[in-house]
């Protein structure tokens, strides 16, 4: 319906009252405790700043004062979405600096349970991105779905959402006996109700017209911001750590990198955000499929340890792919068994850093739209 | 004064007559309203596959009730920055607005509140009214997000009532009158006699049908942008302006933004079903055609239409700002206004 | 004008396939459920409201030491060797110590699961209760222990006259020990240096 | 390119502003560089052939003890390899020159540093509080930090 939708305006010939806009703390749509001061020109967003901190739980202050397992749980706080995905990074650091080699069944576990919540993740960004352009019926339907995926969470981990399942050297838990027919269930699942929402939702006219040639974000900027996941994706850039940097056993399995090609719009626009996240989905259950089939079902799920996990003295940086992009943890051992520092750079922290950069002279609505096609969680935003 | 009205006839005394005629139509309301709600909640529970309220009665039949329990119940804030008369005045002009059109929809034959004979015309005068309420409510609030949405929806009303003045003039031009019951009468003997098929006359009146047909989905599109529904909910745009241009109201206040919201969606129900769909004519010619079935038709009718617009809420995104001008000025308005000349021209010929 | 009629027609057509499938969702079987009287199974190894087995519980503290949160507030008390009640745990072995406090404070616990792995005789463990809200916070804070307070005054009584008794042993056992060592130094200086009478003999 | 690579070019071209190359198995490699000049060295590691480090994934402040540090860890989508680099700026004196200008990401880090940790960057545009109050006082991450006992004239519960 309508062309590309970028107003410039030019002041110096226009004369027209600003208004600013506290839209947050308390607002449905800043998924979160986010407050934007938004300065509008009618409806035209002329500026954005985001101010952040309102759910600062000082986990790099706590971390301080905990042992490296006990860190654990509050790393599963900081994304509360993707919460196995963020303990992997960190266990895989502590398990590099003490030299630890994971058993072969403890590292499939990983990896399903990390597309898993993956497809969890990506399932409530593409549902609350849906809410935000005003469809409400789709995120119904994801969370329908995602609540399978927590069950199987459930049953493995004995919690829905801070799972504290990923432990330094192996798995809290074994996984339960029906795992591998639950997981393909929920697969299949899954593909149906993405094709479902892509009907229903994602090439819905409105929807793309709400959504094309919106917040374009241009690669080189993309990068720049060092955005990552499929913010960085979005904008054609292929790049996945999965991919780029192997780790844990992803070198193992056949999966491709969706990247935004600017099918109904522009190159890196809401849309193409959008719809990275669908396609992986369906990359994640591909891996799924391959990882379950390889898993070998004998085996421990946890490597013996000394009682005190006291890595040597040192750093590491080691970052993993999370749904939102990556998730790195700058950890300072001192040699005690406590970390001297643990810094988590948080992908929700850095992706929203370029909101102000790439909303400005759309309009009110879309910013809500841009907002949410970043898919922030403001737990690992303030951490 | 000579009217078809049977509660009129019925009723020796002139001044009670009037007053039970008017109170019928608000008792309707209020109990359509209910229901109203009700199938929103159910509707919208079984589409998202979920139960919907259960627990008020059977099958939480009674949740409307408990819900206006609840909105009465609640305290009734006025904001300390607000311009208070304006504020506390909105809501009631935007009911007013939707009862006042009740006075010329025909329910049955012997039953027209009050029969004008420029009823069509009168149902768009007053149906714009709840614009002024709405932009009162907005500004009064003193609330940034209220006068956004308050402004959002002065331009959607105004833009769309263009649209849907031509997709009913075109009924006007095929019944020769803006008289409701005329238009009605006009549709008589079944469903190959509605307007949307070209309204009585010869075969070759089936040219006209996908004129009328665009025209009615037309009509639908402006009624929804009128009664702020999705897609075009802008002007509450519950995800950008958290509840537009009531944001700050609560209580009764609150209630009667939600009442007037569904008598809107009545009205413009009401007049599609009027103008394209045979008013209170039986679909099956004399089959169950008389008085007492002429309230179930037509009520039913619109029914179906209500729900249409409840259905389409739980399905579609919303719109933005500018898309929805975009579909009001250029799709829109080119399309009825090609669909009115080819009628004109069909009622010429003829 | 090509693409104008296309994105009209599109416009309209995806409305309308949307339309289809919600309308099929509208009969479909309903997942949510009437919750108190329906509910969803929960697995038995849930993480939910913690537990804790008295008599299981040895006093090892690492629970109260793991709890990232410190939500676990453990204090025991020796057992008197001569203890008339003889306690054991659960399992058979000897208890070391009774366990007069413990206490978890539900309004802190974040549900980790760390204090039920480090348990050495699976003393604490989750439940699947999870719905015990309170209408105050002092609810929360729950007290496991299954010593009355008399019990706990007696045995902290015992283990008082326990301890002066040992410390009284021990006073006596040191004086003894020097009284031996000092006699043993005076004999071994009066046998090296018989001359010189020193002062450090006393 | 691996770290002792570019610690060698590096070190060609800047002299003494290149201190050491730290090398820690199984713990990441680093290279301590003169505060004074990371501006510079990170200018050139961006944009200089070979190098392009155009991603920095992360701006960490720490606290040593006497000495405050940030580090900086660097990343090239082109080819694949990363580096460390740490700058050690004393407690009294804490200005590192600000690297917003090459990545613009470090925008937010180092507003994170400094609202934390109490690293200046100079040069940055913005240099406020990120994460705490904009009137809160004191650095957190500090290991000699101690927690306010009120807070806006009320007692903070500890």
């Amino acid at each position: 319906m309508g062309e590309k939708k970028r107003i410039e305006l030019d002041y110096s010939k226009i004369e027209s009252d600003r208004m600013r806009l506290n839209v947050g703390p308390q607002h449905p749509s800043t998924h979160g405790v986010l407050r934007l001061e938004v300065e509008l020109d009618g409806e035209i967003v002329t500026e954005v700043v985001p101010h952040i901190g309102y759910l600062h739980r000082c986990f790099e202050k706590h971390a301080e004062k905990m042992t490296y397992p006990q860190v654990i749980p509050y790393i599963d706080r900081m994304d509360y979405v993707t919460s196995m995905n963020n303990e992997l990074p960190y266990v895989m650091a502590i398990e590099k600096m003490l030299g630890i080699e994971v058993p072969e069944k403890v590292q499939y576990i990983r990896v399903i349970m990390c597309e898993l919540n993956r497809i969890a993740s990506h399932q409530i960004a593409v549902a609350t991105f849906g809410l935000d352009a005003g469809a409400f019926t789709p995120f119904l339907y994801f969370f329908r779905d995602r609540e399978y995926i927590l069950a199987i969470f459930e049953k493995a981990s004995g919690a829905r959402l801070l799972f504290n399942y990923f432990w330094i050297g192996g798995l809290a838990a074994d996984v339960h006996p029906t795992f591998k027919e639950d997981v393909l269930a929920i697969v299949k699942q899954v593909r149906k109700t993405n094709k479902e929402i892509e009907d229903l939702l994602i090439y819905n006219k409105i929807f793309i017209e709400r959504t094309a040639n919106v917040g374009i974000l241009p690669p080189d900027v993309a990068i720049n911001y060092a955005c990552s996941g499929p913010v960085l994706r979005g904008s054609g850039v292929k790049f996945d750590l999965r991919k780029n940097e192997p780790y844990s056993i992803y070198d193992r399995f056949d999966f491709d990198i969706p990247v935004g090609m600017g099918e109904v719009g522009t190159v890196g626009d809401c849309w193409d955000r959008n719809i990275v996240r669908m396609r992986e989905m369906e990359q994640s259950c591909r891996i799924i499929e391959q990882a379950i089939e390889q898993m070998p079902n004998e085996g421990d799920v946890q490597e013996k340890l000394p009682k005190k996990i006291k890595p040597p003295k040192g750093d590491i940086y080691m970052r993993a792919e999370n749904p939102k992009g990556d998730l790195g943890f700058y950890i300072v051992s001192n040699g005690t068994d406590k970390p001297e520092r643990v810094k988590a750079r948080g992908t929700s922290f850095v992706n929203l850093s370029v909101l102000p950069e790439i909303s400005k002279g759309y309009m009110f609505a879309d910013l809500i739209l841009i907002l949410g096609s970043i898919d922030i969680v403001l737990g690992e935003v303030d951490r | 004064m000579e009217t078809t009205n049977f509660v009129y006839n019925l009723i020796p005394n002139e001044t009670i007559a009037i007053i039970v005629i008017s109170v019928i139509p608000l008792i309707f309301l209020i109990v359509y309203a209910l229901l109203a709600i009700l199938g929103e909640l159910k509707i919208s529970a079984w589409i998202q596959e979920r139960l919907g309220p259960m627990r008020t009665g059977p099958w939480g039949i009674l949740q409307p009730i408990a819900e206006v329990v609840k909105l009465i119940q609640k305290e009734d804030l006025t904001p300390d920055s607000a311009n208070k008369p304006l504020f506390n005045l909105a809501p009631y002009i935007i009911f007013m607005g939707a009862y006042a059109s009740f006075a010329v929809i025909p329910f049955s034959r012997y039953f027209v509140p009050s029969g004008i004979n420029i009823g069509l015309f009168y149902i768009f005068a007053v149906g714009s009214i709840a614009v002024i309420g709405i932009v009162m409510g907005g500004w009064a609030s003193n609330n940034k997000y209220s006068l956004l949405g308050a402004m959002r929806s002065v331009a959607q009303i105004i833009s769309y009532e263009i649209p849907g003045a031509m997709a009913i003039l075109s009924v006007a031009v095929l019944a020769s009158s803006l008289d409701l019951e005329k238009i009605n009468i006009a549709q008589e003997g079944g469903i190959w006699n509605w307007f949307i098929f070209g309204g009585q006359g010869s075969w070759s009146k089936i040219w006209v049908f996908p004129f009328t047909l665009v025209l009615s989905l037309i009509y639908l599109v402006a009624s929804l942008a009128e009664t702020n529904r999705t897609p075009f909910d802008i002007p509450e745009g519950e995800s950008e302006l958290v509840a537009g241009y009531h944001t700050e109201y609560s209580g009764m206040k609150f209630a009667m933004f939600f009442f007037a919201e569904y008598a809107n969606m009545f009205v413009v129900a009401a007049v599609l079903t009027i103008t394209f769909f045979g008013g209170w004519n039986s679909p099956f010619g004399n089959f169950m055609q008389g008085p007492g079935w002429d309230v179930f038709w037509f009520i039913s009718k619109a029914f179906f239409f209500v729900i249409l617009q409840i259905w389409l809420r739980w399905t579609l995104p919303r719109l933005r700002v500018d898309q929805l001008m975009y579909v009001g000025w250029k799709v829109l308005l080119p399309f009825s206004f090609i669909c009115f000349l080819f009628i004109s021209l069909f009622k010429m010929i003829n | 004008m090509l693409e104008y009629i296309k994105n009209v027609w599109l416009g309209f057509w995806t409305v309308i396939v949307g339309m289809k499938i919600t309308f099929t969702h509208l009969f479909e079987k309903k997942v949510t459920v009437q919750y108190p009287d329906d509910r969803y199974p929960i697995p038995p190894n849930a993480r939910n409201k913690l537990h804790l087995e008295p008599t299981l519980c040895n006093g090892c503290t690492s629970c109260a030491r793991i709890c990232p949160v410190n939500c676990i507030k453990v204090e025991t008390l020796r057992v008197v060797p001569d203890d008339p009640e003889q306690p054991m745990i659960a399992d058979g072995t000897k208890r070391k110590l009774w366990v007069p406090v413990y206490d978890i404070d539900f309004a802190k616990c974040c549900f980790c699961g760390l204090c039920t792995t480090v348990c050495p005789t699976f003393a604490i463990k989750h439940t699947v209760e999870f719905e015990y809200s309170t209408y105050s916070r002092d609810d929360l804070y729950v007290r496991f222990s299954d010593m009355s307070p008399e019990k706990v005054a007696e045995k902290k009584k015992m283990l008082e006259e326990f301890q002066a008794k040992e410390k009284a042993a021990k006073a006596e056992a040191a004086r003894k020990a020097a009284e031996e060592k000092s006699k043993a130094e005076a004999q071994a200086k009066a046998e090296s240096s018989p001359v010189t009478e020193s002062k450090e003999s006393n | 390119m691996t770290i002792n690579e570019i610690y060698e070019q590096l070190k060609e071209e800047y002299g003494d502003s290149i201190i050491e190359l730290i090398e820690n198995p199984p713990c990441d490699s680093s290279i301590i560089v003169k505060a004074e000049s990371i501006f510079d060295i990170c200018h050139t590691l961006r944009d200089k052939p070979g190098f392009e480090f155009d991603y920095l994934m992360c701006l960490s402040g720490l606290d040593l003890g006497e000495n405050l540090s940030a580090v900086y860890h660097l990343y090239s989508m082109k080819h694949s390899h990363k580096v460390v680099l740490k700058t050690i700026v004393p407690k009294d004196n804490p200005k590192i020159p600000s690297v917003e200008k090459i990545w613009r990401t470090a925008d937010w880090h180092e507003r994170e540093a400094y609202d934390l940790i109490g690293i200046i960057f100079e040069g940055h545009h913005n240099l406020i509080r990120i994460l705490c109050p904009y009137d809160w006082e004191g650095y957190p991450l500090r290991k000699d930090y101690k927690e306010p006992e009120y807070y806006h004239e009320m007692k903070v519960p500890y």
